[in-house]
């Protein structure tokens, strides 16, 4: 029989009627759907079981407590940790996305050498014969590690140069070193027995110091009280964030803060709001209105206000001596809620020693990636990430946070002295080294980090004060063995020192000191990591609550 | 007339073969697993009778669900029997330290969140409730995955029409729902997904 | 037993450094892309910054974390929804967007008075290895669909289960702390309760000092802001005049 | 191509007097240019996603759901046609009842079109119709809208059977006969679906609570929006209709309708106008000093910001409402067909500025004290895939046009004229 066109359309007729009658197009539609919600490109989470583990942050000197999430042997999250004694559970903003950093795309994983490929092997061969040659000058960012008594002794063997380049917070506390022979490093602030704080231009809430400290005390005592416990007076020549926060803004000329600080410091003095401790400041009172910008009844009353409440104390953003000798005639220096002499000194010195006729500086990757030695010398730069063109002639890669044994002295500033450390979570990509490593593979005289580490687990038990701060605190005397002590530290235990003994330290200012304007310290902020967690978006270009850093997320 | 019919009959009958019959058989992809387990056979050497004695429930609520290779070296340290995937076993994953990709059959997607603890410890609901007797059998079922969605053939179950004949047939949400329904147990959307 | 979970925000306390935005990304496994700017970012916490607009001394400044209201009356985003992608769960009070059942129609963003919604207007990509950081609790929304604060129901869920564990049926309040509250560092936001009356977080929302943002609208939501300065509780009204933008 | 013309003129209606082949094609191809360069960049949107329009978080909506409101409204002369031929047995308003099926059914189509792309997943959109949110107006809209296009795909196929060549498939015929007898109850069903997808379209923004400029109190489950969205659809429809015709007239150089069926549409539609003239205006001063207070903001305010403002707001109601509503009713300029048409495109102009302004102004005006105004541009996607719908529209009718019998003539047998 034959088929005929009219037959084709009865039986497409019949043939859709079939198909509507079937799974076919509603399984379809059902299965497309469910593709669209597990789309095969969209990553997702790890199956896994979660832990827990506590360690210390190492991104800057602070050295806040961490405590990590992590699923399949990876960690997918970070969070303060409670128990630590300075940052009491906070975290900077870039702290709580900086896991991801070890994944970051600026991540350096091969040595380089002027921008082109290079190994280790040219690199160490590169050192040696540096050395060789003559004086190694080395630049440490976090003064005070194991890592930094490796520098410090390998570069005396080499009768070269160690220099440890200081944030903010501890330069402030500089110029009380020749007035108190007591090293800044061992000097802090107790702004927690403070109930007047005077900030010369200190962002003290805005990345100041251990995050969780100041902002912390801040906000139990300060926030929203017209007539607060602690009274925040910030003096700032442009108008920031800390100030609208405090509870007196004074806005000065630019570079006025040592003229202002003379000024008040006459004030006192004249009007006998405190004894008479020390020299009187150069500049009238005239002076320093004119110079500062605000008027002599302005001064005068600033000053009374300043001694309404005490113990006041002033915090200069850099070291500025006419600040810290402000502090000398308020007689916050050596008493409570003053400057004070933390309670176990450390024999490390800060040399200042400069790097123009060094043969090789060698900088650790705990220096900021803006710092550029003044020297003409082969420079050796060691840094996780790539922070962009850099004057470095070699590029060496090291272990990223959470990948690295570490242990994080006294945080910059901190009246109480704390040591803890920061056990590797995660294995570093391969054909990475620490500073510290790769000279301890030079010099195999040398004591490793871990070495270090140990001792001065010894030398706290033997030192038998302070406490151990975990879930629950320990006494170090009812601590057995220093192998116990150190398991503790490296599962984010903090070793916490006795309180200040302010009364200990001693200080005697001759003649008021010179004036001079303040000036921008040499890092700008405690972040030392060149690159920022991809998070830190949300804060710079996601919102509009920061300005962003160009450079800074590349 | 008559002939229309027929051909139409014709046609109807073509589509409906080809939907009901052959469209499984295209969407869905027949994997084997990597190894013969038989569960029956290790119920009996390894004397558990329980589920939970390989598939763990820790106290925090956390379900281990397949067990570790490491649980597998308990007994498998060397090779037990002379059977081809023994070797597999213990030369290609205990030795080589590596976990054995099992097809897992009742595996949701990431964006479901089921918790083991909740259904066994507070509705005291039986592993048979959701996962047959599969437990008790000695076959190694073949592992189907649907080619568009990715997911096992469990989720949505045997019978394409979804028309059940065992209860226990599919893993799909209305599954959940038609159980949570009869218990009178109301969940929100994240309840279930995150 | 059904709980009514809400938060208080101290905008005296909070300093606007951000914390609780990157902690609630991180915890959420909310992307960060090149391609997105404030207008196309996703920033389920997202910290704002206000002013008294003055520019010398007097210049007062605050900071508004804005997060999902979880609006408990007339919840405008629910009714909204062509599909039931979002409800208010009976149990906790919390507003839940389902982003596996939305189609991405943006009804709902132009329905929230608090611009708490945001889009997926990229695929989430991360760079390569990073997925590993991803936080398991939490599934990775899709290119095309609306997502919010759903007040880490992931860690709910680990509360529950937890709880479930020790056979248990209510959960340990300690348990359940959204990533923003945890981040916190001047204690600016806390989490509670709001169904129970003990709860100090409850019984603070009761404060002279207490507000909800355009409360006259008739929202309720069940986020609370509470601050000293009379020119930020002007937030309160919609057409809050003494408040100014950055 | 002789053959290929010979072949054309076989579907062309015998009575019908039709452009040589060549011109006809040379007067598609700009139109399907159009039209190519929208599918082009439609495409883009669904493969790359929406971040290739220029919308943003708060800018969720953009220039399609401006532009789908409007068509919408313009198309709603398809069903307002119907309903008064039909229901209200206008029998003089059947000579432009075809070319109101085809319009309507090119609005619709081209609407539905542009949404499946606005959504972010498409695949997914058909869970509307699975897991129905009943309080939302949006549902409201989808099950109208779609259920419509179906209803005016109907109409439509009777008038396509009327072609040259498918009537000579008998059974095409019969068919066609059924759907005839079919053709008022489609239109008194469309009328049912139409006055609530108008209106719900409406009620789409007055129920945002979220929105103080947008809100309004209402009647039952409807806010006063709904019921002003029905009356400027049916409003501007007839206007609408007028253009197209007449635009159709002015292309071809033929006089398709007789000179009363505009007047006669063009006092429907003034009278209409100034109905929703008076509504709208009661609503603006309800809402400028009950509805807007109550939500506590100070409605002038929103008046501040330009470049909108209190100017569109008057351009709104009187330039673009009331004159045109005056024009259109008034006889002496009601009787010049140029003041006819231009009172009719104002009549277009004054829908479209509402539903500009529901839409865009509401989104770019701050709800939050500390809000900005904002603005945004669309991205040439958004522009191009809305002028492919406008590509097809046009050759959509063009199609039509040569080949179906939209226009009956005056004279004739009166079943040409009665298949509607």
């Amino acid at each position: 029989m034959k088929v005929t066109r009219r037959d084709w359309l009865v039986w497409g007729a019949g043939a859709t009627a079939g198909v509507v009658l079937s799974p076919v197009p509603w399984k379809l539609l059902g299965d497309t759907s469910i593709w669209t919600q597990n789309w095969p490109w969209i990553p997702q989470p790890a199956r896994g079981p979660l832990e827990v583990k506590a360690s210390a942050c190492t991104l800057c000197p602070n050295g806040c407590g961490l405590r990590v999430r992590m699923a399949g042997g990876w960690p997918v999250g970070l969070a303060g940790l409670r128990s630590h004694p300075v940052s009491q559970g906070a975290l900077c903003p870039l702290g709580f996305g900086a896991h991801q950093l070890i994944w970051h795309p600026a991540r350096l994983r091969a040595v380089r050498h002027r921008g082109g490929a290079s190994s280790w092997d040219e690199a160490r061969a590169a050192f040696v014969k540096a050395c060789s040659e003559g004086p190694v000058g080395i630049v440490d960012g976090f003064p005070g590690r194991a890592a930094s008594s490796v520098f410090e002794s390998f570069a005396q063997k080499r009768n070269g140069a160690y220099r440890a380049v200081l944030g903010p917070e501890s330069q402030a506390l500089t110029p009380y070193e020749a007035w108190t022979r007591v090293p800044a490093r061992n000097l802090g602030f107790d702004l927690e027995n403070a109930r007047t704080i005077v900030s010369f231009g200190a962002p003290l809430l805005d990345g100041w110091g251990t995050p969780g400290r100041f902002s912390h005390l801040w906000a139990e005592r300060a926030a929203g009280q017209s007539d607060p416990q602690l009274r925040l007076i910030h003096v700032e020549t442009s108008l920031s964030t800390t100030g609208s926060r405090a509870w007196r803004r004074i806005v000065i000329r630019p570079g006025s803060e040592a003229a202002l600080a003379s000024g008040i410091a006459r004030v006192l003095i004249e009007d006998k709001l405190v004894p008479a401790r020390g020299p009187m400041p150069l500049l009238t009172l005239s002076q320093a209105a004119e110079q500062s910008g605000i008027s002599a009844d302005a001064i005068r009353e600033l000053a009374h206000t300043m001694v309404a409440s005490q113990p006041v104390i002033a915090i200069a953003n850099d070291d500025n001596p006419a600040i810290a000798a402000l502090n000398v005639i308020l007689g916050a220096v050596g008493s409570r809620g003053g400057i004070v002499q933390r309670s176990k000194p450390k024999h490390s010195t800060i040399s200042t020693a400069d790097l123009r006729d060094m043969r090789a500086v060698l900088i650790d990757s705990s220096m900021p990636w803006e710092f550029v030695p003044e020297t003409r010398a082969e420079v050796f730069r060691f840094a996780a990430w790539d922070g962009g063109p850099t004057r470095a002639d070699w590029l060496l890669p090291t272990p990223a946070l959470l990948e690295d044994l570490t242990d994080m002295p006294t945080a910059p500033a901190s009246a109480i002295e704390t040591y803890a450390i920061a056990a590797p979570l995660v294995a570093p990509p391969t054909g990475t080294l620490s500073a510290a490593q790769f000279l301890a593979e030079i010099d195999p005289a040398a004591a490793p980090v871990e070495k270090i580490i140990r001792a001065r687990c010894d030398e706290l038990l033997r030192g038998r004060a302070g406490t151990v701060h975990a879930q629950e605190s320990t006494p170090v005397t009812n601590i057995a063995t220093a192998e116990k002590l150190e398991e503790q530290l490296r599962n984010g235990g903090v070793w916490v020192g006795e309180p200040p003994r302010a009364a200990a330290l001693r200080c005697d200012l001759k003649e008021w000191p010179a004036e001079r304007p303040s000036k921008p310290s040499a890092r700008s902020s405690a972040w030392a990591a060149p690159v920022l967690p991809p998070l830190a978006t949300k804060l710079y270009e996601e919102s509009n609550l920061l300005q962003p850093v160009p450079r800074r997320n590349s | 007339m008559a002939r229309n019919s027929l051909v139409f009959g014709f046609g109807l009958l073509v589509a409906l073969l080809a939907g009901w019959v052959g469209f499984p058989r295209v969407l869905y992809s027949r994997q084997n697993q990597p190894l013969a387990f038989h569960h029956k056979t290790h119920a009996e050497k390894s004397g558990s009778a329980q589920c939970n004695d390989c598939h763990t429930l820790a106290e925090d609520g956390k379900f281990a669900g397949i067990p570790s290779t490491e649980t597998c070296a308990g007994c498998h340290s060397e090779q037990v029997g002379t059977s081809k995937d023994e070797a597999v076993l213990v030369n290609s994953f205990l030795k080589a330290g590596k976990p054995v990709p099992w097809k897992v059959y009742a595996r949701q997607p990431a964006n479901v969140w089921f918790s083991h603890a909740i259904h066994i410890r507070r509705a005291n609901l039986e592993c048979k409730q959701c996962h047959f007797s599969y437990g008790e059998t000695d076959e190694v079922r073949v592992y189907e995955q649907n080619r568009i969605s990715g997911y096992s053939r469990d989720i949505w179950g045997h019978s394409i029409s979804r028309i059940r004949f065992t209860r226990h047939d599919g893993m799909k949400m209305n599954d959940c729902e038609d159980c949570h329904r009869q218990r009178h147990i109301e969940v929100s959307c994240l309840g279930c997904h995150k | 037993m059904s709980a009514r979970y809400g938060m208080v925000i101290d905008l005296d306390r909070c300093t606007g450094c951000g914390s609780c935005m990157v902690a609630c990304a991180s915890e959420n496994n909310v992307p960060s892309l090149p391609q997105a700017s404030d207008r196309t970012g996703l920033t389920p916490m997202l910290v704002r910054r206000i002013s008294n607009g003055k520019q010398d001394e007097s210049r007062r400044e605050a900071f508004v974390p804005i997060l999902c209201m979880q609006c408990e009356h007339e919840t405008p985003c629910v009714s909204v929804c062509p599909q039931q992608a979002v409800e208010v769960d009976k149990a906790t009070g919390i507003v839940m967007q389902m982003p596996q059942r939305c189609l991405g129609c943006r009804y709902c963003m132009t329905a929230c008075p608090y611009h708490a919604r945001y889009f997926n207007w990229w695929d989430p990509a991360w760079p390569a290895g990073m997925e590993k950081s991803l936080s398991p609790g939490v599934a990775v929304r899709m290119r095309g669909v609306v997502e919010k604060c759903n007040l880490c129901h992931g860690r709910l869920h680990s509360a529950q289960e937890k709880a479930a564990g020790a056979g248990k049926r209510e959960i340990d309040p300690a348990d359940y702390v959204p990533a923003c509250v945890e981040a916190c560092p001047t204690g600016a936001i806390r989490f509670g309760n709001l169904a129970d009356d003990n709860d100090p977080v409850s019984q603070e929302t009761h404060s002279p000092e207490a507000f909800r943002l355009l409360a006259r609208i008739g929202t309720e939501p069940k986020v609370f802001y509470k601050s000293k300065e009379p020119w930020v509780r002007a937030l309160a009204d919609g057409s809050g005049a003494e408040v100014k933008r950055g | 191509m002789a053959s290929a013309a010979l072949a054309d003129r076989r579907w062309i209606a015998r009575s019908e007097e039709r452009s040589s082949l060549g011109r006809f094609l040379l007067w598609l191809a700009p139109w399907a240019l159009l039209l190519a360069a929208g599918v082009y960049a439609g495409g883009l949107c669904l493969w790359f996603g929406l971040n290739q329009t220029n919308m943003d978080n708060r800018f969720a909506f953009g220039l399609w759901i401006f532009l789908d409101l409007s068509i919408i409204a313009l198309g709603a002369g398809a069903f307002f046609t119907g309903f008064l031929v039909y229901i209200l047995k206008r029998a003089e308003l059947k000579p432009i009842l075809n070319t109101a099926v085809v319009v309507g059914f090119i609005c619709y189509s081209g609407a539905v079109t542009i949404l499946g792309i606005d959504v972010g997943q498409p695949l997914r959109s058909w869970f509307t119709f699975w897991h129905p949110n009943t309080h939302s107006m949006l549902t409201e809209v989808t099950f109208c809208i779609t259920c419509y296009l179906a209803v005016l795909s109907l109409e439509y196929v009777p008038i396509l059977l009327r072609n040259r060549e498918l009537r000579k498939l008998p059974s095409f015929l019969i068919f066609e006969h059924q759907l005839h007898k079919l053709v008022p109850v489609l239109a008194a069903v469309g009328t049912f679906l139409s006055f609530f997808h108008q209106g719900s379209l409406g009620g789409l923004y007055g129920v945002l609570r979220g929105r103080p400029f947008a809100f309004r109190e209402g009647f039952l489950i409807w806010p006063s929006t709904f019921f002003l969205f029905i009356l400027s659809a049916i409003a501007a429809g007839p206007s609408f209709l007028m253009l197209i015709t007449a635009a159709v007239e002015k292309v071809t150089g033929k006089h398709l309708v007789a000179e009363d069926v505009y007047r006669r549409l063009g006092l429907i539609s003034g009278t209409l106008l100034g109905v929703y003239v008076a509504a709208k205006s009661i609503d603006t001063l309800i809402w400028l000093n009950v509805t807007s207070a109550a939500a506590g903001v100070a409605p002038w305010r929103y008046y501040e910001y330009k470049p909108f403002g209190t100017p569109l707001l008057f351009i709104e109601i009187v330039l673009l409402g009331l004159l045109p509503a005056f024009l259109l009713t008034f006889r002496k300029t009601a009787s010049r067909r140029g003041w006819l048409l231009s009172a009719a495109a104002l009549a277009c102009g004054g829908v479209l500025i509402n539903r500009f302004v529901m839409t865009v102004q509401t989104l770019a005006l701050p709800t939050l004290p500390f809000d900005e105004f904002l603005t945004y541009t669309p991205s040439w996607q958004e522009v191009a895939s809305f002028g492919g719908v406008i590509g097809y529209g046009v050759i959509l009718y063009s199609l039509s046009y040569r080949y179906l019998p939209l226009f009956a003539k005056p004279k004739g047998d009166q079943s040409h004229v009665s298949l509607g």
